[in-house]
């Protein structure tokens, strides 16, 4: 299994351990990321407007190169994942952006969308299989009970990112029975844990996180699981309480024997 | 060719105020074939009938022509008027010179010349029209229902009271439908087993009425009048005629952890069961998905503690034939999954239910014995919230794009009997419309608002979080402009409500045409609003659209006399402007089969004389006539021309085109 | 080109039975004028309508040929006036490449209750064909008398 | 503003947003379940509303359009699928897009900043509130 690796800033940086962890894993499931070269940054944001053409265009580079090399796109980082999922999409669907976003670019082959994106826990689920994966864990993590924080950008606008049930998703459910611990289900899953806000709005980011990590609490989470560094942020900096927060590749690498 | 008669009618002065009657007999006297040409001032008055009547045995006709009115005014009388003088009512065309000439034109000349050309285009249609006779088809004098909630109970009753047979067949164990979960009826309180269940006893208790329960009808053919239908009984393991209904099986059986469907799974039932206490027919049933017995051959309790000996534990499905008149569509509806809705928490917590879930925890004979508990802890709830139009409304693929219509009722009804009953409980209902157009309706409502003080906030819950033993309903208040935080026990939504899943496989058996939301189509929507455009299918109940109690044995009723009218009739006359296939030319394509919106056509191999002397076996098209509604559709599609339609044929329709246009 | 005012056009309406038909007798009932070269076939749906009926108007000297139909979703046998639509669409392009113009031939849905946007429609349409002239293409010489 | 401007400014707001407020019922679902409702003077169903009616001025002048988080919860839920959440972005667009209006300034990054912050998050806030 191949795939084309887009990491992100800040897997570069602040969240180095969803990187390390990633690739540890992948490694020890004999999956294999190649890091696109070139990279750039997906702009943390997907651009809603219709007429914004320039910030799409550092995804569709990579989109495209990913097509040329001739595999599917993985990305970790939730907010990275997001942004070039919804960019292809646009790719895929829109006219008017495609075309004036290949006359912009003017690459060697124009851009339509080629190019499957994928994220990791996709390629998890169903490229390997999470059956797969259980029998791979070699320290199953029992007796843990760990909440899965999805957050916003994976789920949602689910027309899009086709990812799970936006209401009522269990990949990451599923996933941590894979590595054998037992999954806390809690209503604020799926709910804003305050993003950037936290940069104007320190109070709303504070309230936006605690609700979370209450929520996952009540019903009796050890831990929380994510795959974004600013949720991971904003769950372990700004949530009150103290709730371990960790990125799904560090308790997966550790399932896995490899951290 | 055919001698032909012109007869041009004045109409008083409607027609020869502007066109030159007597100019127009005289042209198309001298068309060829035409051997008699007059006008008369009426020729709809008996005197003008007479002439026609006359001249057709004085001259010999063998077709007529009418300069006058639209065909749609008085085609009919003119054919009576042939058919009395012994020519065929088919040989009869009409020249519509007055609503399509004399009253669109001013210019004499011009509105002559005009109907000139119409009076040769008849004549030359009327050159190639040949005699036709309407068939007539034997009616079946036994009606079928599908489905045995209210709607097919009461379907069923009103045609058996008019002593015609009927069969109901219902796919669940028990006959009453929906209906029998339900606590009470709005807007007038009444208990829904006290008015249901003496139906379903008088409809068990009817001679003419047989029914089929935990059965389904697996395959449908032939044409109004005569359906030929095959029944599927499905082996409950309990010879149905032994069972007396004791129930000692229902307790003995030591399979208890089996969801009982009844109460929406809210408590269990065992492997054995009889769905409930008035169930009809009174009989037990083995669900082979739990039955250890069917299983694994091991266990056998039913039947030792059966003193009637009724259980079989190797019954078979059976099937049944049947013919039948008329079937009446009446499978109802289920509320819709809330699977992509869990922002309200509904797989999260007990605590959150769906209203019809909310029916058998109010119910007397429910699972809470009437009295309202928590399902997660058995406790008194004090706060409840409704949240209305969950899935209604909306445009969303998971939603319905139509008002469920039962909803506002309900929930008002909910309301008021949760406060009527613990009057200490706080009651909210969120509402986008509260939507009460019926009798007595919007008083029951506003008596909730008023009498019952219920809250109603007219806005929607976003969210619902289960969070130490209570459910935080985050919500707007639109006219506060304000969003609400309220700690529930208990949250009931409003799920809307979607057809059976089995209507559209029914639909597609009995080529009854549906809707994009999978309700049945009517063949009018105003004027016959319990037929199926497809000729003996009658709808009843829910399976039209979305309707009350009140309002479906309403339709129940209308859709037992449209039966009653149908089954009253020995033999049906059939149109006889119907396609026909030229089996010589036909080469057995099927592509007038797939255009033919009521599955007239049908294929058969025949016999043909092949070269030299021989006999090949081809497949050629048949058109059903009683079944043909004569749109044409299937003459267009067919490529070889084969297929065309009597009364309105490709060679009369060319030749109108031709002397329209010389 | 110098414009013939004296120019008739000859117009072949199929109407069908259940709305078109009714609707242009309704024009008729309501003394709603429109020009007699309009001359109405009625048949039980716009669905019956074979192309080659068209095809032989203007061979047989027709200078437009207009169909009338139900709305859609109000066709009485359900479904008719799809299959017209969707026949007529290919037929008129193919027309429209042979060389007579999109202008000359045309879909309509009339209601029964539609009598003004009958004669409308046929005002609006015999006003069209007049403007484009006499049809010459396809037009057989030997069909004439 | 000037009524033709005001015209002007809706038509724009509803091209780039590809929002038609129309579709809207009024349910208010997107104002239940807005985290960011507390924070807002005109909430998510009033954005729907206003851009509706044309009043396009109010709506950039409020607080609401720097606290939406886009979580995308309105759009996801919305029973018509209005998507409030692009109306919001569209206006605020229109704020930023002003010369001299950005709301956010390099100079302001520092004190913000803490050891752990992400710098996806001074990414997105950048992309949000500034041109």
């Amino acid at each position: 299994m191949v795939f084309s690796y887009f990491p992100g800033c800040t897997l570069k940086t602040k969240a180095k351990d969803l990187d390390l962890y990633t690739r540890k894993s992948a490694e020890a499931l004999g999956i294999t990321l190649e890091e696109l070269p070139d990279w750039q940054c997906c702009g943390a944001v997907y651009p809603q407007a219709k007429d914004e053409i320039a910030t799409k265009l550092s995804s569709i580079r990579s989109l495209a190169s990913a097509r040329d090399l001739g595999y599917s796109l993985v990305t970790v980082c939730s907010a990275c994942h997001h942004v070039i999922k919804r960019v292809n999409h646009d790719m895929q669907t829109d006219e008017d952006i495609v075309l004036r976003a290949n006359n912009y670019l003017q690459l060697d082959t124009p851009y339509h969308g080629e190019t499957k994106v994928l994220h990791y826990l996709e390629v998890l689920r169903d490229e390997l299989g999470f059956d797969e994966l259980a029998k791979r864990v070699k320290n199953p993590l029992t007796g843990r009970k760990i909440g899965a924080y999805y957050g916003c950008l994976l789920l949602r606008p689910s027309g899009e990112m086709q990812f799970d049930n936006p209401e009522k998703p269990t990949i990451l459910e599923d996933f941590i029975r894979a590595i054998g611990a037992e999954p806390v289900i809690y209503a604020n899953r799926n709910e804003c844990c305050g993003g950037y806000i936290t940069l104007e709005n320190k109070p709303l980011a504070v309230k936006k996180a605690s609700a979370v990590t209450a929520s996952a609490r009540a019903n009796g989470a050890d831990c929380l699981i994510t795959a974004c560094p600013l949720c991971l942020y904003n769950l372990k900096e700004n949530a009150e309480g103290d709730m371990p927060v960790y990125y799904f590749t560090e308790l997966l690498a550790e399932a896995l024997g490899v951290k | 060719m055919q001698r032909i008669g012109v007869f041009v009618c004045w109409c008083g002065t409607n027609i020869a105020a502007t066109v030159d009657v007597k100019a127009v007999a005289e042209a198309l006297g001298k068309e060829p074939g035409v051997v008699f040409a007059t006008d008369y001032q009426y020729m709809c008055s008996q005197a003008g009938q007479d002439m026609i009547r006359d001249a057709i045995k004085e001259h010999n006709l063998g077709g007529v022509v009418i300069c006058s009115c639209s065909p749609r005014m008085h085609e009919t009388t003119f054919r009576k008027t042939a058919e009395k003088a012994g020519l065929n009512p088919y040989m009869v065309e009409i020249a519509n010179i007055r609503e399509q000439c004399s009253w669109i034109h001013k210019d004499m000349p011009t509105a002559t010349e005009k109907a000139v050309i119409l009076g040769r285009a008849a004549i030359a249609k009327v050159h190639l029209n040949a005699p036709l006779t309407a068939g007539e088809s034997p009616v079946t004098k036994r009606a079928l229902v599908i489905g045995g909630g209210i709607a097919g109970i009461q379907t069923a009753l009103d045609i058996a009271d008019a002593g015609f047979p009927v069969d109901i067949v219902e796919k669940k164990p028990t006959i009453g439908g929906k209906m029998t979960q339900i606590d009470k009826t709005f807007p007038t309180l009444d208990c829904a087993a006290c008015i249901l269940t003496p139906k379903m006893v008088e409809a068990a208790q009817n001679e003419n009425i047989r029914i089929f329960s935990y059965s389904e009808v697996d395959s449908v053919k032939g044409f109004v009048g005569n359906f030929h239908a095959t029944i599927r009984r499905k082996a409950r393991y309990v010879k149905e005629d032994v069972c007396t209904g004791c129930g000692l099986c229902t307790e003995k059986c030591p399979q208890k952890k089996v969801p009982n469907e009844f109460n929406l799974g809210l408590d269990n039932r065992r492997a054995i069961y009889i769905p409930f206490a008035q169930a009809v027919p009174k009989v037990a049933t083995i669900d082979p998905n739990y039955c250890t017995m069917l299983k694994s051959g091991k266990c056998g309790v039913c039947a030792k503690v059966c003193t009637a000996g009724a259980i079989d534990y190797k019954q078979k499905d059976e099937f049944i034939e049947e013919d039948y008149g008329a079937i009446v569509v009446a499978t109802g509806f289920n509320p819709i999954k809330l699977d992509r809705y869990d922002e309200y928490a509904y797989s999260q917590s007990p605590d959150v239910v769906t209203s019809l879930e909310f029916e058998r925890l109010m119910n007397a004979a429910g699972p809470t014995a009437g009295t309202l508990l928590r399902p997660s802890d058995g406790e008194h709830p004090h706060t409840l919230v409704f949240v209305q139009c969950v899935g209604s409304r909306e445009t969303r693929d998971c939603g319905k794009p139509y008002c469920s219509k039962i909803c506002c009722m309900y929930t008002a009804k909910h309301a008021m009997l949760c406060r009527e009953k613990y009057p200490d409980t706080e009651v909210y209902v969120f509402y986008i419309d509260v939507r009460t157009p019926g009798k007595n309706f919007d008083e029951f409502y506003r008596r909730a608002v008023e009498e019952y003080g219920v809250h109603y906030i007219k806005g929607m819950v976003g969210k619902v979080v289960p969070e130490n033993g209570k459910l935080k309903v985050q919500a707007s208040d639109l006219l506060s402009n304000e969003q609400i935080h309220i700690d529930a026990d208990m949250v009931i939504l409003a799920a809307a409500i979607e057809p059976d899943e089995s209507a559209r496989s029914i639909a597609t058996m009995l080529t009854a045409s549906m809707d994009t939301n999978d309700f049945f189509t009517e063949a009018h929507p105003k004027l016959r609003p319990v037929e199926s455009p497809t000729a003996g299918i009658f709808l009843s109940g829910v399976c039209q659209g979305p309707k009350d109690i009140p309002e479906t044995v309403a339709q129940a009723g209308a859709a037992a006399s449209k039966v009653i009218g149908l089954l009253a009739k020995d033999h049906l006359m059939c149109n006889p402007c119907v396609a026909e296939a030229n089996e010589l030319m036909c080469n057995g394509c099927s592509s007038c089969e797939k255009v033919c919106p009521y599955g007239a056509i049908t294929y058969s191999d025949k016999e043909f004389p092949g070269p030299n002397r021989t006999r090949v076996l081809r497949r050629v098209a048949s058109v059903n006539p009683a079944v043909c509604q004569g749109c044409g559709a299937c003459t267009v599609a067919c490529p070889s021309g084969a297929m065309d339609l009597k009364g309105f044929s490709t060679s009369q329709i060319m030749a109108e085109v031709d002397a329209i246009c010389k | 080109m110098q414009v013939n005012n004296e120019f008739k056009p000859t117009i072949v309406a199929f109407c069908c039975n259940w709305c078109s038909y009714a609707g242009a007798d309704l024009s008729g009932t309501n003394r709603l004028n429109y020009p007699a070269n309009v001359k109405i076939i009625r048949v039980p749906c716009s669905c019956r309508v074979n192309p080659m009926f068209i095809l032989r108007a203007f061979q047989r000297g027709a200078d437009g040929v207009i169909i009338c139909g139900c709305h859609p979703g109000d066709c009485h046998y359900t479904t008719g006036n799809y299959y017209a639509r969707r026949r007529m669409t290919l037929l008129f392009s193919m027309l429209d490449y042979l060389g007579i113009e999109k202008g000359r031939t045309r879909v309509e849905w009339v209601s029964a209750a539609e009598g003004a946007k009958f004669a409308a429609t046929m005002n609006e349409f015999v006003e069209t064909v007049t403007k484009l002239g006499e049809n010459k293409r396809l037009e057989d010489l030997r069909c004439k008398n | 503003m000037q009524k033709n401007q005001e015209l002007e400014l809706t038509a724009t707001i509803k091209r780039i947003s590809g929002v038609n407020p129309r579709l809207c019922m009024k349910c208010g679902k997107c104002s239940a379940t807005c985290p960011a409702f507390d924070e807002m003077d005109y909430h998510p169903h009033q954005f729907v509303d206003l851009v509706d009616k044309g009043q396009i001025e109010k709506l950039m002048n409020s607080k609401g359009i720097w606290n939406c988080l886009s979580c995308f919860a309105c759009l996801e839920r919305c029973p018509r699928m209005v998507e409030p959440a692009k109306l919001i972005e569209a206006v605020r667009l229109a704020v930023i897009r002003q010369q001299g209006q950005n709301h956010l300034k390099p100079e302001q990054i520092p004190d913000l900043l803490d050891e752990n912050l992400p710098q996806q998050a001074i990414t997105s806030a950048f992309r949000k509130y500034a041109k």
